[in-house]
């Protein structure tokens, strides 16, 4: 089992989300986060203060998915969220020892096969 | 018409027969001077109860603008959201100073039927002096307030992916060469439509026709936003929506109760039907969206409320309270299904405005031709069930001449101004969201990773941006 | 009682002393139509002053029920927002409908002393002719929104946990069956409580103490949320609940001063006691607040300044202003206390609707039979201090009467309801939040993972449902 | 001056001719009680119009400071939201009640030039009796809603680092020992600067510059915040910014053209005025904005609206509309480059209340000594470009003592209260945040994790803590 | 030391904090995310527009333990966040190879051992 | 490569990010949590009903490194967010088995080092 961990931009969690579906991944988890790389910061300015802005708007997706699946998985990610632009985010790939389904108790592999 | 024969017959007891479509002659005729009618002025003195009532409906109509920046800031993305309300705040600053300059007397100046002069330019002889029984500066002021909330309500429209210099530019123009003598056809003595005894008590044509016009024209000139029909557009801040439908609603007592021009029974007649139809609007709306939406939806409460009030604007000070009643319960039909085919469309006149305002004004129009009665309003007209059919085709003329005018208008400024700035960002800035980078703010900004910068730094970053 | 005589006296100079025990009688005298006092009537002419403070204060009290809404709504978890703030909304237009069409008949008509009759039901006689000085339609609108918001006021005791349809039938019927009559007995001229001359300025009891003693049983019949004291509600902005504050406060200049009906001196007096008793009241609860939570809350200031209003409510034309500072700051402990009482009480009165307006409104009722003074407004009574205990009595017997009527009527209006649509949602919805469930919609939506739907997708995933 | 030549010619006609100069004179005249004079009061009945125009603007001045509570609240970040919130909402309470108890005397009462006395305190004989054409309590009403909202203003230097506590008895004392001597000065007709003529239409220099001056005083006295220029602090909420500035512009109506006294010519001037000048001024901050901003920023366009209504305060009766479009204009310039130095200055004055109220108020009052003519308002006086340059000498006189007086008493109240309670929490609360700190509440709290606690539990706690 | 990172719905929080104390886990860290699964989904409407909404609210609880509270920490969870309906969650148990106390710049079991 | 996991208190963000910069690392994830351990609990009270609230608003950082640079990552965040006081937070380190830069497909340390 592995964990996949992608750090994409805001704008394209659609199209992840579709290219993930048809990969046939039903399971995963979203979270708003904020991140620093390489990209050109925003300035803004209220009231004659300017500040600089260090930490762009991107999202976060944690995919468990059973070994089989990882590559599939990477390369759907990898492909729907590049623009080529600097910004584009990251995809980390960490093991894992074990996984419950808490509806079932079911373990590992069997607990992130979809449902249906 | 009626008006001139009225005063004919003596100035006296001239406030509580003044109606929208002879009100806003007063001005117009100072000019003219003709001396009959100038003394007839002069008599009417400055009533204390009556300038009361104008001094808060100038102060309500003003409101107004804020809670629309509420009611579309409410419905757009959060990165979009100053941006949204930016554009109904400009409006003040730019419509409102130009409307003292010179809009106000294209509007009520001259003796032309289809545009005023620049006789009342920089607010030439408009004074303390009495308009009708309340200080000419404040009818001034009033009338004012008009101009800016009409051409914030375009916005609308084109919300998240027009330039905002040449929105300014935009707003600024259209105020001068659509809104101005618009105002002058349907409210100036002279005016053609005036003429013709249209009837638009506080701004159907005029403000709401008028504004959905402009949307619809430059919904299609600047075209769909770039992942239109790709991403959905969810409201950021339902309360804000509903904020705004209250402020609205509020303030749109002094919009129609204000347009008797004093604390008359007609100001009470125009403040009953501003309650009452939107009433009933919001419950047949609600029932609608039972049907289906399968739910009663706050939004859909909001935007009710709104087609309601503008559907009774042009009617308020003609037609009865259960005549009210029956126009916003009818209302809501056209502007229901518009709205809902609109979301389905090509056209993406992003906040309905076309919808809920062009629509709603117009079925407001026409339904004030089939329900006024002189009964209530001497001054007035009666409508096709009062045995005048006829009004119903003047009323027809009337807004179609409007909205054909202010289409057409809207699109020469918009490629005008589009040939000079450019309307439209660069795709991807827009997908990033307007705020940040019109405005160089954030709605709702957190602080993190905010690093505070001296200005050398700050034109370097800038250049390296 | 007082009036008839004084009116036997001439009617000459009524307005200056119109009192809340008497001003609401004059439509209900018009039908009564007993010749002496209708001509009385014809004889006052509609006062241009007098109408301009009633045009603004019908908007101020409309605008009160979005206060309301921002109130509630910032009290309760973000999940139930939308759901909370169109409790509010819903009776916009159900409430304000029926208003026009039956219930203001059934308060202001008739000459029974327990109930109105349907002599104006559809308006029919409501015209612009006057009512004391005013347009008889504008003091209709003015006690509609009287009936609109004290409809909205009892959902804060059931916010979360009620099926909307029921909702709106609850308050639909309560509004012709409950404050209908109450406001007949205390506000008519023929109304029994009218008729004891209990004193009830702007709505103590026919507001308050009645939308909280519905509030008090509807929340007995629905029973505590699924998650009562086992989970904190916590307020999920209180920005919103200020606001709301503060918007109600603003109303309430129109709720209180307009209750004189005109702009006298009466209504200064109103003005000045509806500023005075909310500023004592904040002082005294922000002290408690130090006392008992250990800082001064922005929810208890809100909170204080909402009591202190409906304290003053049944006091505002009959007191001096140093006797509303006492009102406002005697009235803040019987409401503190009760309502930390309450917060661990079995009691899912969620949002204090009977701690704040029951009690409160019980509190000033009384009290008004305590520094209520014929100096300052002869049309009134003068109370205990002033050598009259008797009218403390009467003020118990007519806060006691509605209180009663109002809870028993509001048990049986919920058992039928619910006997048809059921009253609450099943609990895991109910945990779920009531936005999503009942009205389709988020509150804050943000936007990630919505998906665009076809209208045949949408059935299909509505079957799924 | 004037005036009371006027009143000596008759005290016919007054209404029309009241001028900020000489209104507020007239309670104090009643104390005076000048045989002659009462019998003009006596005369001077009670005008419906006038009465109806008090009271709403008693309700719109009322409603600013809610207004403001926004506008600041919005400018801070969501830690200290309720903090800076409550600032503005216990003004209230505490300065709401000692105006009428103590505070309304000292500036309206007595017959020094330098303070007013003890003869109206708890109200007394303060009563329906006219005061001009209203009732006297109203204007005692009218009056405390500009004590309210001048101590709130106050707040705006200090926000996120102050004791509750300190700031409540500090804005209760400086409510008596500043506020009401400097309205004495400058309004009552025994004012050593109403005696001077100086020109103060609504407040300039009594409420702008005097909250201005305090506002630089205690930022100084405080200190900077702890993380100041090591962390930028950003608006949380700048919709909400954008409320407050149109609550305050709506408000703004009945602060200026209630200042005279009446529903007056002079009334729709004021009125006028305030519409245009902030209009002028968002206009022309827009254009600096971009020029320095390099974007047209929503935050700047809330300020700019709110110094251009600060600027027009003390000319908004004396000065024609497009005078006051000159006025908003030119006003913009030393606030809008005062605001920028400051930024990035030593002075911690966190919401600019020195750059916005006392530069705009200063700008204001001089700019008003030159715009002023009394052909629009014969008992104002004629300014430098009406052949009167010495006004604008009266007009530095009157500001600059305002300003050194107010930041000197500030100064040594808050030695004072400092001495007593301390002014400032620990370093680390402060950088926790003042909600949790000093009101135990969020601003927007999310209920995760929260448990809940009985009394018993509570108190252990709270030891621990 | 192992991290485990268990994905609940917000209703349950309170439920699952109270079963941690029990277990003497005391340390814990909590994120707002969302989830897309099983569930069926919801469907809203804006002014005509429908959206199906994809993901659902849930909350992700971290919490680092050294190996014997592995098993009674994910027992706990289980238990607590289980209403046997699809969507419950699931639990990730995820190696770690090293944790620091920031105050103490104690390390691994030490760091996470109860202050008290 | 390694993640490394850092749990800091908000007010610290800015001082830590400085000090991140100063020690090369130049691309992280910042997440806003809430976190429980030893610190004593804030009691709020609404009227009447008072809260003690279990969760402090904390701030993750999440910051994948090649093993040379996981010390000094560390000692960066250590120094930076300590005060001292209970609930400076914790720092955990995760192996990880890959890293993929989205925009160039680049993968492991050459996916995380700078982009300038
Ligand atoms: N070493 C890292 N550890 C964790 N997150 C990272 C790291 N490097 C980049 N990121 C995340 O990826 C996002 C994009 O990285 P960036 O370097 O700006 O663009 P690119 O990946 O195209 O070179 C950053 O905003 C940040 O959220
Ligand atoms: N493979 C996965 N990787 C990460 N998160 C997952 C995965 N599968 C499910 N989740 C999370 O668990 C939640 C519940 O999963 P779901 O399949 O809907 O129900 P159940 O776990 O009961 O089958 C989802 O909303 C998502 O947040
Ligand atoms: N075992 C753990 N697993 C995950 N996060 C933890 C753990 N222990 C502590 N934390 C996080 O670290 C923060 C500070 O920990 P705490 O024990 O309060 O202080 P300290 O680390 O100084 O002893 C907590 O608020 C929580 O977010």
């Amino acid at each position: 089992m592995k964990l996949i961990k992608a750090i994409i931009r805001p704008e394209k969690l659609s199209d992840v989300l579709k290219a993930l579906y048809q990969a046939e991944v039903r399971g995963l988890t979203v979270t708003r986060v904020q991140g620093h790389g390489g990209e050109t910061e925003e300035v803004e300015t209220y009231r004659g203060m300017s500040v600089k802005m260090e930490l762009v708007e991107k999202i976060v997706i944690d995919i468990g998915v059973s070994e089989p699946f990882v590559d599939v998985t990477v390369k759907a990610v990898m492909n729907a969220a590049r623009t080529g632009e600097v910004g584009d985010g990251k995809i980390f790939v960490l093991p894992v020892e074990a996984v419950h389904r808490i509806r079932t108790a079911e373990r590992d592999s069997a607990a992130v096969t979809p449902v249906a | 018409m009626a008006y001139t024969t009225r005063l004919g017959r003596a100035g006296e007891g001239l406030t509580p027969l003044l109606s929208g479509a002879i009100r806003l002659a007063l001005p117009g005729l100072l000019l003219l001077a003709a001396p009959g009618l100038a003394s007839a002025q002069e008599a009417a003195a400055i009533n204390g109860g009556d300038t009361a009532w104008m001094l808060i409906s100038t102060a309500l109509v003003l409101f107004m603008t804020a809670g629309l920046a509420f009611f579309y800031g409410g419905l757009v993305p959060s990165k979009n959201v100053l941006n949204t309300m930016m554009m109904s705040f400009i409006a003040f600053g730019f419509s409102g100073v130009l409307w003292a300059v010179i809009a106000y007397s294209i509007a009520f100046g001259g003796s032309s039927p289809y545009i005023g002069d620049a006789s009342m330019a920089l607010l030439n002889g408009v004074g303390l002096e009495a308009s009708g029984t309340i200080p000419h500066i404040l009818f001034m002021a009033y009338q004012g307030t008009f101009a800016i909330i009409t051409a914030a309500l375009i916005s609308g429209a084109i919300i998240g992916r027009m330039k905002f210099g040449s929105y300014v530019a935009f707003i600024s123009i259209w105020g001068l060469v659509v809104y101005a003598p618009v105002a002058h056809w349907v409210w100036n003595a002279n005016g053609w439509l005036f003429g013709m005894a249209a009837l638009d008590f506080a701004g159907g044509a005029v403000v709401h026709v008028n504004a959905g016009a402009a949307a619809l024209a430059a919904a299609i000139v600047l075209g769909p936003r770039v992942d239109y029909h790709r991403r959905a557009m969810l409201p950021h801040n339902v309360p804000f929506v509903l904020l705004g439908a209250g402020i609205l609603w509020f303030g749109w007592m002094g919009f129609n109760g204000g347009s008797a021009l004093g604390a008359t029974g007609l100001a009470a007649l125009g403040v009953v039907n501003t309650l009452l139809a939107p009433a009933a609007t919001l419950v047949v709306w609600s029932l609608l969206d039972v049907m289906f939406a399968k739910h009663m939806t706050a939004v859909g409460a909001a935007t009710g409320i709104v087609v309601g009030l503008v559907a009774i604007t042009p009617a308020a000070g003609f037609v009865s309270p259960m005549s009210a009643i029956a126009i916003g319960a009818l209302a809501t039909f056209p502007s229901y299904f518009i709205l809902r085919w609109r979301a389905k469309s090509r056209l993406d006149d992003s906040l309905d405005v076309f919808a809920a305002h062009g629509v709603g004004g117009f079925t407001g129009a026409l339904l004030t031709g089939v329900f006024a009665t002189t009964a209530l309003n001497p001054a007035g007209q009666d409508g096709l069930l009062y045995g005048n059919p006829r009004q119903v085709v003047i009323q027809l003329i009337a807004v179609g001449a409007v909205f054909i005018y202010s289409a057409i208008v809207t699109v020469v400024i918009l490629k005008i101004v589009g040939a000079f700035g450019g309307l439209r960002p660069s795709a991807d800035l827009e997908q990033k969201g307007m705020d940040v980078l019109s405005h160089g703010e954030e709605g709702y900004a957190t602080g993190e990773g905010a690093i505070l910068i001296l200005d050398e730094e700050l034109n370097g970053t800038a250049g390296k941006k």
